[in-house]
């Protein structure tokens, strides 16, 4: 299926930008999980914000699969920048707030001039987020929001924040926090791969009623697309990451020169080799998969993402090893490029759900298939 | 899967009711627990499959098919599959066929292709020779220019079911030169010409399907040979593409997923099924992603196929994958039904008809087809030469 | 640890045997289950089923490693003799029958005027046998036992069957069960390996009060160590056919020409052949651990037995595969040796318990041993 | 594991009286997360060990060591592992300590053993040289002899500790000979001597412990020499067996595997644990049955290496599959953490020091590890040339 040209020329100027960028990581982004402004800008610049969103509110309209090419061009080139972060949280703000509200943050986010997180995973919880130990009650008009996050993309850079939580009658509701309010204490660090993140903690944080975005089943439904949505652009990232740590592994071993002869020319290498490029290829068809189911029926969609996510998280663990193990030692030190990847492919296979919950997703959704599946074999 | 489009429903339709109608409900348990069936069983089908101008569903209207969408295609595997009924024999009608109709002069043309697309003649194909293997250019059969004849002398093995075909087509060597490749030529070959003798070979699993052939003065006139003396292994290679896709076999795959998912939901003598052990649910989840891989790829495959004539190198990798997932079905399911894998009829290739414990029905075949799967990374070019293949053509190692 | 030389005399005579008797197993034991009884005889006249036995009773008095080696070769050489199906019910019957009895089989056995058989999986239980459906009712002096049993190795040749079932309270029970009592009905059958088994029902078997071997506690015992026995003399088969099967194939491609060089000059099969090697090398290793674990704490047995068992089911598995796929199409043919010892491994992976069940028994066993350790480190 | 005897009962409880005195609850802490410690933290350690002769626990008494029974030995590192104190440095006493004792002169004997026993000098081992990887026999760093010394011109890579030793062992290439492995020279070299620098070298964890060492016109006394110009290899060699069963520690991976265990027990915020899901259950059973394995094939190696001198091939298998099972203990573990794996500080080498989600304690250098850990596959001879090694030595290939 050939790309419309808008994409193209978004792809192209993604790649561009991420060359230049490179190298991003090197030696780890930091202890603050701050991002760097002036390449923020350029992301702004040339329009990767617009990525995903409505073309009513200023996007180009080709939905996931702008975002996810993005992202595939940023896990490539290894960006740091908190590009997943502002597009999950923005997504489900534009879903679930009013009009006018999701507007006016996503033209703020699309000038640059604001930054989103979204803030679900907590403490000891791993990827369960059905059942939030943060929770709102009620004060007089406001609401009053208690608990703790950790790990949230792009939290120390976030302006706000869009969170999960229960409310009194422990349905769920998804909140936007100003990260600037009192009581969120944010603690920014650096991610393995050298991207930025936090913990926070909300302290009796009081909130206005234009922060509870959706409740109950609207709720679950909007964080459930949310976290597919953001499994599919780590997806994204890792079939970027993977091609481009690929290449650069074939690279060296056409010219690395052991015992006489290149290493490539040892069958048992690139038999492995064949092996890489099969995951490779099988992730990219299973990413283009969850990318188109993103907007179809939940079932359907969850079967495709959690199917991309199981199979792409075993690849990217198993390529960056595999890379790393080809290279020899140089590829175990801080100044191989390789080495970045590898740990770039290492965070990811953890963001937004590991293989055993995504299988563990995949069945249960599976068995609903088959419960529903009225179709008899004659 | 989009919505089908009215027209792509009515054939659908059309096809289930004739499936329905048509299907032999012997051949259909055959097919569902992934047994073999009989000659005549499948002649009878192919000849109802004949009848609708389905047998060569893949052939172009211009070619005298019907015509089908590639999408229709997709469709007829799919609804062939999920009925049980058995796949189209990919021998004469993606092979010879295809052959015969590239490559062939007028009268060979005249002369075999109604057969083909009536269905009434069997096609075997005379590639692999003993001691070769995977090298498929170490071509010994040697074929010598007699008059108008070639005079046919060698041995040709691992020929599918050559002991019910009327026809073969095969490679022989006319000459000796620097490269295997050359000097060798495509010849059709009547079975039933003098000096030929069909061998059966018993697989492990005690099936009949594969049989070594000889010849001994074998006279073949000129006039079936394919094309130019020598040229023999472009038109094979032409062909080698298509078989690796073909020994995928998708429909076969998913006839092989859903006896695994019967042998997981059945229930036990405690009435606990192993659908609910994390151990078993585990693996089939991994099979079933494994599946969604595999049909994506291949759908990418013939879309390439579709469009550029003929597959890429990346085919290799979709043979690979797709005869692994296939074998590793098959050792799901047996693992599944555990000790009731075991009482095997080596004469029947089947599990023994058991009165005190009865095997489950869609168990009878599951240990032979672990068995004679091991053949799939073997035949049409084995896993490690296509490792070799996309290492050379794609990785440029 | 050098081999005591009574165990080497016994190794040697085993291996002596089971080549003379090569190739047993080709095209299948027939359809009747039943084993060849002038190879039998000349097990017998060997000694072979003095193995495992004390010394009291006739047996050379070196326990489980004098069966195992039997079993080891018994498996190098692809022999379909009953041997694990005597030993396993042999050294049940002498550990819960009375002395006298225990003496009479063993020596009926010994002198190969009896076989013996036992009893234990049941139609839909897989590997699970502490709940059999098979039961025992008092009627007057006599029991009366019902139930069925499936795939009994050797159970054609049986004269007395050694079984398992519960009484009127629950209780389990070992029973033995002449094979010629009057409602004892059994179907032989080959395997795919070409060894003989069969399914047993019973149908009001009546049987006198000597039949009981063993009740409740005692019974439970003796039947999870005779399934140890039983788990630790197929992984000795294994081991040896392993053996058999990598130096057959080994051979192979040092032999076999293709592309103009033997198969065995390329280096991807190289590096696999090592990995096979690897994993017999572990399975030998695992093997004698489980031996000499066989007449140990009850624990440590079943520790020692399942981890070998779950290792040596895998490697058998990967063996048999990889041992076909390297000799390619002739590999898959009855004709070739290498197929036979491809089914005798894919049979063995699944007799006396899958990897499944062995490593779900590992785990409850290795969580006593948490439980009960208290040796805090420091 | 047999009953002990009252001599070994006695003698692991005074080991254990040892370490319960001697040992440094911070160091405790690091090595039971699977840390480094500082150099100050071993020295002090050293000392105590040196003080019961244990520090050379693998010498015989013959060779001024405590002259422990292989069992001994075995039940040291086992209770050296269980408490968490650190495993002796086998640089220095698996090492340097033996190639001198078997080849060295009596002056070098004098004066280097002394120190090794005592552990007051350390020492670091120069083999590798850049782009030669595995390939140990690649050396190119030259020693030309100028009156009583050597001149020693090139580079290592890879010296583990360098920054810390005072002494290294290293191979020069003293002629150009057809063979590669002849023309070595086996040196000792004081690290103070003018001309030599080291440069750190940064792990992908962010951890300091390799180097690369450059030799500029080093002057190196010829009484350095061990043994015979150009007999280097096969000193070399003698050596690489230890290396390779060095590289496997056991210790090292049962902490690493009570790091697994602690992390499947902790329980989640909602009261469940790890260890209750089969997923993870799986994976840590197979692992363990994988170190029941390990442990019995390293005692076989050692049992050979103590009948017969030096290990076999075998070794290269052993090495192979400890180093693996220490990486996939690591992966466990961090699988098990899941985004507590992920907060990293670089330069601490080791987790975030959080405050509002703490990671456990257990998990501080979970992560470090997994990065760490894919050297052990490349470091010794990569498992690619382990394979090889097995490949013509055990196989015949």
């Amino acid at each position: 299926m050939a790309e419309p040209s808008e994409l193209q020329m978004l792809r192209d100027s993604a790649r561009r930008l991420a060359a230049d960028c490179a190298p991003a990581r090197w030696s780890s982004a930091g202890r603050t999980g701050r991002s760097d402004p002036a390449r923020w800008a350029r992301m702004i610049e040339n329009g990767w914000l617009h990525a995903g969103l409505d073309e009513k509110l200023g996007g180009f309209g080709f939905g996931a699969a702008e975002a996810a090419l993005i992202a595939q061009e940023a896990g490539r080139g290894l960006l740091a920048e908190p590009l997943l972060a502002n597009y999950v949280a923005l997504s489900l703000l534009v879903e679930a707030a009013d009009t006018e509200l999701g507007g006016q943050v996503a033209e703020a986010v699309r000038e640059g001039r604001q930054k989103l997180a979204f803030a679900y995973a907590e403490p000891g919880a791993r990827f369960a987020w059905e059942h939030p130990a943060a929770h709102v009650r009620r004060e007089g008009n406001a609401a009053v929001l208690d608990g703790r996050k950790q790990v949230v993309l792009g939290v120390a850079d976030a302006d706000l924040i869009v969170t999960v939580a229960r409310d009194e009658a422990g349905e769920l509701v998804v909140l936007l926090v100003p990260a600037a309010a009192p009581g969120v204490e944010v603690q920014g660090f650096a991610l393995v791969d050298g991207t930025g993140a936090g913990d926070i903690r909300f302290s009796g944080v009081r909130l206005q009623q234009e922060a509870l975005l959706a409740r109950g089943e609207t709720a679950r439904a909007a964080i459930e697309r949310a976290l597919d949505h953001g499994a599919t652009l780590v997806c994204a990232g890792a079939v970027g990451a993977m091609r481009a740590a690929f290449e650069m592994t074939l690279d060296y071993v056409k010219n690395r020169v052991q015992f006489g002869e290149p290493i490539g020319r040892n069958q048992a290498l690139q038999h492995r080799l064949v092996d890489l490029l099969r995951l490779i290829r099988e992730s990219e068809i299973l990413l283009a998969e969850a990318v188109a189911a993103m907007d179809g029926d939940r079932v359907e969609r969850g079967l495709a993402v959690s199917a991309a996510k199981l199979h792409i998280n075993a690849a990217a663990r198993k390529v960056g090893q595999e890379a790393v193990q080809m290279h020899g030692a140089i590829g175990t030190t801080d100044e191989a490029a390789i080495s970045h990847y590898f740990r770039a492919l290492t965070a990811m296979g953890v963001l937004f759900g590991d293989a055993a919950h995504h299988r563990a997703r995949f069945f249960a959704l599976d068995r609903q298939l088959v419960a529903q599946d009225t179709r008899c074999p004659s | 899967m989009p919505k089908l489009s009215p027209a792509d429903q009515a054939f659908v339709a059309d096809l289930r009711a004739f499936i329905a109608e048509n299907l032999d409900p012997d051949l259909r348990a055959v097919v569902a627990a992934g047994g073999h069936p009989t000659k005549a069983q499948l002649k009878a089908w192919e000849h109802g499959l004949a009848t609708r101008n389905w047998l060569v569903y893949t052939w172009s209207a211009e070619h005298g098919g019907p015509g089908l969408t590639p999408l229709q295609q997709f469709l007829f595997d799919q609804t062939i599959a999920e009925m049980h009924a058995p796949s189209n024999n990919g021998l004469a009608i993606k092979m010879a066929g295809p052959v015969i109709r590239e490559f062939g002069n007028p009268e060979q043309k005249a002369q075999h292709l109604p057969g083909i697309l009536q269905g009434t003649v069997n096609w075997c194909q005379g590639y692999s020779e003993p001691g070769a293997g995977s090298d498929l250019a170490a071509v010994a059969t040697r074929a010598e220019a007699d008059g108008n004849d070639y005079i046919v002398n060698g041995q040709k093995i691992w020929t599918s079911y050559a002991h019910w075909a009327d026809w073969m087509f095969m490679l022989v060597r006319t000459s000796q030169e620097a490269k295997r490749q050359s000097g060798i030529t495509f010849l059709l070959v009547d079975m039933r010409t003098p000096g030929i003798t069909v061998r059966p070979i018993v697989a492990s699993d005690g099936h009949h399907g594969f049989n070594e052939v000889f010849f001994d003065n074998v006279r073949v006139p000129q006039s079936n040979r394919i094309g130019e003396e020598g040229k023999g292994w472009t038109y094979a290679k032409f062909l080698l593409s298509n078989e690796r896709l073909g020994v995928v076999s998708l429909p076969g795959i998913r006839h092989a997923l859903a006896r695994a998912e019967a042998a997981v939901t059945r229930p036990l003598a405690d009435g606990s099924r192993l659908i609910d052990d994390v151990d078993f649910t585990n693996r089939l989840v991994d099979l079933k992603v494994r599946l969604r891989a595999l049909e994506g790829w291949v759908k990418q495959s013939l879309d390439e196929l579709l469009e550029g004539g003929k597959p890429g190198p990346e085919v290799s990798m979709v043979k690979i994958r797709g005869t692994e997932l296939n074998q590793d079905l098959a050792e799901f399911t047996m693992d599944a039904l555990a000790y009731d894998a075991l009482p095997y009829d080596f004469e029947q290739a089947a599990s023994v008809a058991r009165d005190i414990a009865p095997t489950p029905d869609f168990g009878t075949t599951v240990t032979a087809g672990y068995l004679y799967r091991r053949a799939f990374t073997i035949l049409g070019g084995s896993t490690e030469v296509q490792k070799n293949i996309v290492s050379k053509a794609i990785l440029g190692l």
